[in-house]
């Protein structure tokens, strides 16, 4: 059995000492992490690390190319637009609660939000706009939180990343959080986010070629050949915990919410490309 | 652009020995496959009995009432590795004259012909679209020109299979 | 007259059957409420293990269809999983630093 | 309800380049749902696009087409402005069409 296997190689473990903690430091954590993923890469241009696992392999990057002449979100996209624009029973529409309605914005997501004191992600914003104007939130998974959300990253295609971590002790902690998350080994398989994000991109698990942790956000929300249809960064965190044989956390649970505060963080200056499309 | 392939020299041999066990069966039906194999006919409906053969040449003779002989006038491109069976890039051209049909089969598929296209007069001899694979095989493309069938294959790997779950 | 003997023959074959019954019933039991108990601790670490969630399905259904022997040895494999995934989270507490590009 | 075809025609010199993609679920009927049960086939059978009312081009698809279909091909003739009918029917008999001009 697997799981006694596992078990065993865990006890077995040696245990290292585990490093002291020292003070958070964002901004060199960004450039460790840039510089980490260019010296693996060279022959990656940076801006392309937002392109995933084309990136990485050429018989995928043709595929992707070719899809991308008529590309599978395109219906979404059109949804997108739509729903923004839709009014609510009250009148006024999702593009009412962001600024500029919602267009060229994606970028300046997740924030931290002071006088809520938490990180708040672009689907969070998305559902608490809807419940705030007395309309049932959407799933966070997919369908047209998908669609509106894939609309404001077209709208914003280009623009680099650009989360911030204000003076705040409790956003410094959010942030800390979610790199604690990342680099967390869970599931019966005993990965980390990092496991097959950062030690691993380029190469193969089972089929898939892995994506790159740095700007793997950029390309938010995906299409799916595997889902056959959209998904977004909740249904991508829940996903690959199940991969790991771990049990998901809700979607915009706070953990996950502040892993995308962390990875958007240290992707900053990397260009928004989403809709994305993955294998 | 990786063209038709390495399979190209085994697909002729298998194709010529299901082309001797036609001809003895053509023997008896050949008529009757005369009558119906006009796919690229006027106003025909849809191929329904095509679509459900299991068989290479079957879907090819409900099809087309005829064999189809390998060419090098037949351009196949279809990835090296799918990225995933559900979504595999297949596109199909031909350099010969009179072309009036265009099919696409997967064998490996529990119904192998995938897509079958009529070619009119004035459209181009060029199809592209999106297939599922169900596992790794070969992907096969038929094409009609002056009455003729041309064929030529390509072998996808299919690590992430097309038929969900 | 023998079919009072035979009902009587039968009765007794059910006790004697009915008693490891019980006893694998109750060990069931036990086995499956340390099993659960394992499962809510590694949920409050926020790590439950989806083969150890699966275990524990699995020991319910087989002990509601009454194969009690294939249920406890479900429950004791899922409780041996969660405990494998306390020990993983308590060990991350502070090793998940050893990942950590800087 | 928006159109479920999108299509894309441009001319160049002679020839125009037709390119469509087709919402569909495109169900093959042997993929089991999340209960297990088997989704019953349901899948675009024919495709055809006219130019200027005259027949340009016939998709005969079996299930083996992937979700939201797609398709690319060329014809001879067709300029900027002139009409494309797209049309579609479906196992179930649903059918769904859409008129562009070639850009």
């Amino acid at each position: 059995m697997t799981g006694l296997a596992m078990a065993a190689a865990l006890i077995a473990a040696p245990s290292f000492a585990a490093p002291a903690a020292d003070a958070p430091d964002p901004a060199a954590d960004l450039k460790a992490f840039q510089k980490y993923f260019r010296d693996k890469f060279p022959k990656v241009k940076f801006e392309d690390f937002v392109n995933g696992p084309y990136s990485m392999d050429e018989g995928l990057y043709r595929q992707w190319k070719e899809k991308e002449e008529f590309p599978p979100y395109e219906f979404a996209l059109d949804l997108g637009k739509e729903l923004m624009a839709k009014p609510f029973g009250n009148g006024k529409t999702l593009a009412d609660c962001f600024p500029n309605k919602g267009v060229g914005i994606r970028q300046d997501y997740p924030y931290f939000d002071t006088e809520q004191g938490k990180v708040v992600t672009l689907e969070l914003a998305v559902n608490q706009c809807r419940e705030a104007n007395g309309e049932p939130p959407y799933s966070y998974v997919k369908d047209e939180m998908a669609a509106v959300t894939a609309y404001m990253a077209f709208t914003s295609r280009g623009k680099p990343f650009d989360v911030k971590i204000p003076d705040d002790p409790r956003a410094l902690a959010a942030y800390e959080n979610g790199k604690r998350y990342f680099y967390t080994r869970r599931g019966q398989l005993n990965f980390s986010c990092a496991t097959c994000h950062v030690q691993s991109p380029g190469e193969r698990i089972r089929a898939e070629v892995l994506a790159p942790a740095l700007g793997i956000l950029n390309a938010m929300p995906i299409y799916r050949s595997e889902w056959s249809g959209m998904g977004t960064t909740s249904r991508r965190f829940t996903s690959c915990n199940s991969q790991v044989r771990g049990v998901p956390l809700k979607p915009q649970d706070e953990d996950y919410r502040d892993l995308e505060y962390y990875l958007s963080y240290v992707s900053n200056g990397l260009p928004i490309s989403g809709p994305g499309a993955r294998p | 652009m990786n063209g038709s392939s390495s399979d190209r020299a085994t697909l002729s041999r298998r194709v010529v020995l299901q082309g001797i066990a036609t001809i003895a069966v053509a023997g008896v039906a050949g008529l009757r496959f005369d009558l119906t194999g006009a796919f690229a006919a006027a106003n025909d409906a849809y191929p329904e009995d095509a679509f459900r053969q299991k068989s290479e040449a079957d879907a090819i003779k409900a099809l087309y009432g005829k064999t189809a002989e390998a060419s090098d006038k037949v351009r196949l491109d279809a990835p090296e590795i799918a990225e995933n069976g559900a979504v595999v890039p297949v596109s199909v051209s031909s350099s010969l004259p009179d072309v009036t049909s265009i099919a696409i089969l997967v064998p490996a598929n529990p119904n192998t012909l995938a897509a079958a296209y009529r070619i009119l007069p004035g459209t181009t001899a060029m199809v592209a679209n999106r297939l599922k694979m169900a596992k790794t095989g070969n992907v096969i493309a038929v094409v009609e020109a002056g009455g003729k069938l041309y064929s030529a294959a390509k072998e996808v790997k299919v690590t992430i299979g097309g038929c969900g779950g | 007259m023998p079919r009072s003997i035979l009902a009587c023959a039968a009765a007794l074959l059910l006790t004697a059957v009915a008693a490891p019954a019980r006893a694998a019933e109750a060990a069931f039991k036990a086995a499956y409420a340390s099993a659960e108990a394992a499962n809510a601790e590694a949920g409050k670490l926020r790590n439950q293990w989806t083969t150890a969630v699966a275990a524990l399905a699995a020991a319910k259904k087989a002990a509601e269809a009454g194969d009690f022997d294939k249920a406890t040895s479900e429950a004791r494999k899922s409780e041996q999983l969660s405990r494998a995934a306390i020990f993983q989270a308590d060990e991350q507490k502070t090793n998940w630093k050893l990942m950590e590009i800087r | 309800m928006a159109s479920s075809i999108r299509v894309r025609a441009t001319s160049r010199g002679d020839t125009t380049e037709v390119q469509a993609l087709v919402q569909h679920p495109m169900d093959s009927g042997f993929v089991k749902n999340a209960r297990g049960e088997l989704i019953p086939p349901h899948f675009i059978q024919r495709l055809a696009i006219e130019h200027d009312g005259k027949p340009v081009f016939v998709a005969d698809w079996g299930p083996a087409v992937s979700k939201d279909p797609y398709l690319k091909f060329a014809f001879k003739g067709g300029k900027a402005g002139d009409e494309l009918k797209v049309s579609w029917t479906d196992n179930k008999g649903a059918t769904d069409q859409l008129t562009t001009k070639i850009q």
